[in-house]
């Protein structure tokens, strides 16, 4: 089971012709992500994925190489071209920050519900206006600033090294994270902790995601495959306390366990993300920390601790 | 990015906010001359990047061409490296506002703030008295219409003139806002001048640091940062963040960074730079490692876990860097991720002792850093 | 009854202050409309009402000076001022045409969801926005370009001389309306007839007005004070033909009566109203008729023939 | 309120489009300089607002600067009443377009119409072939993205750099759209030139009536108007429409005054004369009378049913224009609404038959224009 995307969402995208996205295109069909079509304006009849140059050297080339039959995407001008051949239910965008607000609205005129988006620097005033947009379609996107979505073994939309398996390793538990690498680190000891990952979701890293935390709850609520969620988030911002209102609130009955970084994270800086930054004493690890705990949450000082936090919250013995 | 708040007023000045008159000057002797132009009283303002210029002493009044150069003197020999001074005449004040917009990441739209308490600070406020700040969202599609300037106005119980200029002047700085694609643009405090007039007191102003290729006038010269170091990391386009400790941090990824300089922090360890060379920077090995070794820290921390960033080119521009750096102190190596068998084995080749756990690298740095083991890990 | 506006519908008036914007609130008041509150920025604390300047000779003055206990409406700076002090339906618009805009969408953001505007002269790229922003909150602006709406003797928002009886006589007739003293002519005729009105609706004489003749009808069908309705339209736009599509779909079932002016307008020339223009031999008077009658309504050729017309619609014995 | 050409590409040019080397010549040796500078072959057009210039034959191809002459020469002389000629360097042309944006009453945005056959009338093409027809919305308040402008290019069919091109054309007419609160831009034909640019081959704006308070310096002058008397009425803002028939209408009311217009007809009369003084205008019954009788009508036809438009004060308005102006030709009035029995008493003892019944008056008026009835009715 899984949230946001599963082996059956049709998925159109964005810049695969593209060298990143050609690359990761070839890793979400590898892995089993049902793409249908790529989107670039001007190569319409190009082959995205076949195309696309792959550096020399990255993992996965071999098992895509080794794949059978595999021939490549159909390429369209514009998604409404796309839409005329295939059906779809969601959009990867590989696409550079300035051209992303234009990607975005064009998925969402031609009623696309789900939205990806890795674009790390999309500017703030076109981020409100993506949410904005997206809010009042009844429509989701998830980032800019993120690796996007993964369901371990099953589909992704987005950037994930699914093929290293003490990371990625299928199971039950639902992750939430404003990072990247920091995923990697957590979901790995999610991982070592005798756990796997159901879906994965990263809202991304800037101060305004198209998605938040607290409104994947639902999801991950409805989803009978997590048993528990995790998130990893960080100073700056209220995404975190949105969670623990939730939890406070009776609204997600779930086990959460949280890793939140910049406990000692010095006030006014900006430490790497766009949204990670206190303003003016609110937004603060510590006060996430208490917020989350006071809710209920298991909160994981260090990320050697994540799992012994979901074998407390699940009831299970020590390990 | 932050403006100075001579840049910030210049910009409100374009808007038809009124700003008192005033000029710039970078030494003292400038700073008299200024005075003596401008009239007295004046008041001199550091021209520095931090909050709480009042309390700190970087702001004063003179009465005197003398009051004004020892005033200046005084602002340009402090310890927080004074560059410019802006001279200023003294406002006749009734009293003072505070209005302010920024962003609301949850409605997506922009959020004009506004208190007839000015000078305060609005994030003190917001705890112990939030219900006498003013919030009214604005659409940035739909744009600011005056009805809500207005609400703004009555809401702070202005009444007659005073409402028409005072939503005058939240068009005109939601102008600025969208104009300059600002994350916070603060007039803190804005006087009431006694023949009723509204003129920016200070100015604060904020350029989403993603929207700065459309702002090329404002990039930031040598004097928005603390070091040599920063600016140069800026330009570069590396995030860093200068300290004062023992380790810099080489890391990838900004989760990941913090993170580590968290688990350093725990460990009693003490930080010399914030550094990411993840992202678009992955092969910057060797510029990431020039801006360490300009701290002369005692360790260097290199952890990452990286998917676009490919463990094995970090893992070729580390070995090169330090090859042609020659670095004196110890370097940590913990890199994993997309190409991480690769990369150990370039490591180790380099004589390098690569681990694949982040604590344990931080343990290690943390406890070199103290002495407690020597030579490189 | 009535469709709009009956006597429960809470009315706050835009403008009230002003001259004739006082005028005809005393007016609406006289007829039974319940006005809770002006808003005018800048005159907090007036009464609006009361403190209107009536220029001399005007018809319903002494009807007003007789009303025992009348003493103004209490104003605000805005309409959340007055909405904190009483609850509204519907804001009437005594504004002029370049602060319509702002007046509309400070209703809309208060949730208002009927407005009247009766402003001339609203510039076409607002009135876009206003149909537009009205559209997406599910609320309905009349106007502008119009006298307003009316159910005869029991309230009205705008100005009608509802103390005409000839031209106002409460009935059964529902109308709809692009004109101003074309109405009073038609409603003469209706009056004539043997008729009354039940309720009037001035979409107005724009190009682009808030509220479309077709999007009236199903209100008008549910109605049951109403059991027929006139159409008083002209030249340009697409406004009659869309109530030919409704008829002719079989989705307005009473019977439909239209006069239609602009005959035998030249080509090209605006005739008066902004939206009384034929473009490129569409929106002809010609046609408008062809279509209304192919779908089953009768079209009168003069105003003095409507009262006919209603009689054979509604199966009665020529008078 | 409708620009000519020249002003129209004057307009297009300032928001980056392209239009061919043009310039204006108010006579004829005007005309042949310009020709002679620009080079041949050259293009001269009547700057007259009307559609349909080119089987008019107000649109002239010269090879030589004698043909040139001659043809700004008829043109000047044609009964088309033309004050200036634009001529143009003849374009290269590949193919024609067509692109234009108005606004779209239903949805309420605007509406772009993309066409790959240009120089055709879109609307017997919306009658004959809609399918060929591209059509886009645009939220004014989303404004135009550039995925809508991609769409109607490659709904064309376009590809490669021309489809980019037109995007961008698409973009630029827009911003003329908007900055211009234009009800109608068009360019047809888009000229796709041989070395594969786009050129705007005409240009016709309109502005939004309601809106030119907004553009000052698009005011019309007396060239716009096909008489003195429109263009005086233009200048009081009096809605008036120049005919060459027989009866003025001083009628009060869009939609009465094209009723009234309709009865005339039906009843086989004609018409000198649209003219309303309602609404705001409703004081102006001398300056309204004043423009009718300079068409020397056989009959002024007076008929209002107004609420705003007050009956009492139009009657007064007639009255004493009538003993100002004295008028030689019949009247016939019929006043109702707010304030009728004071009007019709004013209009009784100034010596007028008030009537009531709209068809009533109108008979009598073309009874009069016919010479059945005599003297003032």
């Amino acid at each position: 089971m899984s949230i946001f995307i599963d082996r059956d969402t049709r998925v159109v995208v964005f810049g695969a012709t593209g060298n990143e996205g050609g690359f990761w295109t070839k890793h979400m069909l590898e892995l089993g992500t049902r793409v249908v079509a790529g989107v670039t304006p001007g190569k319409e009849g190009a082959n995205a994925a076949a195309d696309a140059k792959i550096p020399a050297g990255r993992p996965g080339q071999q098992g895509l190489s080794g794949q059978q039959g595999f021939s490549g995407l159909p390429v369209y001008h514009s998604l409404r071209r796309a839409l005329a051949c295939y059906e779809a239910d969601a959009a990867m965008l590989f696409v550079p920050p300035r051209f992303t607000k234009d990607a975005v609205f064009e998925a969402l005129d031609s009623g696309l519900k789900k939205i990806v988006t890795i674009a790390d620097g999309i500017p703030l005033h076109e981020a409100l206006q993506i949410r904005a947009a997206a809010r009042s379609c009844g429509a989701r996107v998830i980032g800019g600033n993120t690796s996007g979505v993964i369901s371990p073994g099953f589909a992704m939309m987005g950037m994930f090294p699914y093929w290293i398996e003490r990371v990625y390793k299928p199971g039950r538990i639902g992750v939430m994270t404003r990072s990247g690498s920091l995923t990697n680190e957590v979901t790995a000891m999610v991982v070592a902790g005798g756990f796997g990952v159901s879906s994965l979701i990263g809202v991304g890293g800037d101060s305004v995601p198209g998605t938040r935390f607290a409104e994947l709850l639902p999801d991950f609520q409805a989803d009978s495959g997590t048993d528990a969620v995790v998130i990893i988030g960080e100073l700056g911002g209220t995404m975190e306390e949105e969670v623990a209102q939730a939890l406070a609130a009776g609204s997600f009955t779930k086990p959460v366990v949280a890793f939140i970084g910049g406990r000692h994270a010095p006030a006014g800086k900006r430490m790497g993300h766009a949204g990670a930054i206190t303003s003016g004493g609110s937004g603060s690890a510590l006060d996430k920390i208490a917020a989350l705990r006071d809710a209920g949450a298991l909160v994981a000082e260090r990320p050697s601790l994540v799992g012994e936090c979901l074998r407390q919250a699940l009831g299970m013995n020590p390990q | 990015m932050k403006l100075f708040e001579y840049q910030a007023k210049e910009v409100f000045a374009s808007q038809g906010l009124s700003i008192p008159q005033g000029s710039i000057a970078t030494d003292s002797s400038g700073a008299e001359q200024a005075a003596m132009a401008i009239g007295f009283p004046c008041v001199l303002k550091a021209q520095v990047l931090r909050g709480g210029r009042g309390k700190a002493g970087l702001i004063k009044v003179a009465h005197t061409p003398l009051e004004a150069a020892k005033a200046a003197s005084d602002l340009f020999t402090s310890p927080h490296g004074v560059r410019k001074i802006l001279v200023e005449k003294a406002v006749d004040i009734a009293r003072e506002l505070y209005l302010s917009i920024t962003v609301d990441p949850f409605s997506a739209r922009a959020l004009i703030l506004a208190c007839s308490d000015g000078g305060i600070e609005i994030e003190t406020l917001a705890r112990t008295a939030p219900e006498k700040i003013v919030r009214e969202n604005v659409d940035l599609d739909t744009r600011l219409l005056p009805f809500t300037a207005r609400n703004c106005a009555y809401s702070l119980g202005l009444e007659g003139d005073l409402a028409k200029k005072f939503a005058q002047v939240v068009e005109s700085l939601y102008k600025v806002f969208r104009a300059l694609d600002a994350e916070l643009v603060e007039i803190n405090p804005l006087f009431v001048t006694k023949s009723g007039g509204l003129v920016a007191g200070d100015g604060k102003l904020s350029i989403d640091d993603n929207s700065m290729s459309r702002h090329p006038e404002w990039e930031p010269g040598r004097d928005y940062f603390g070091s040599e170091v920063e600016f140069e990391a800026y330009k570069e386009g590396i995030p860093y963040l200068q300290f004062d400790g023992d380790i810099s941090l080489m890391c990838a990824g900004a989760g990941l960074t913090t993170t580590v300089y968290d688990l350093i922090a725990d460990s009693g360890g003490t930080v010399a730079n914030y550094l990411e060379f993840g992202g678009p920077n992955y092969r910057k090995g060797l510029k990431a490692m020039e801006l360490c070794v300009k701290n002369n820290p005692k360790v260097i921390l290199i952890v990452t876990f990286g998917t676009i960033a490919r463990a094995d080119i970090m893992a070729e521009g580390i070995v090169g860097a330090i090859s042609t750096l020659k670095p004196s102190c110890p370097i940590v190596v913990c890199i994993r991720g997309t190409g991480e068998d690769a990369a150990a084995a370039t490591l180790r080749a380099a004589g390098l002792d690569p681990l694949t756990d982040t604590e344990m690298a931080v343990k290690r740095a943390v406890e070199l850093a103290r002495g407690e083991t020597g030579g490189h890990a």
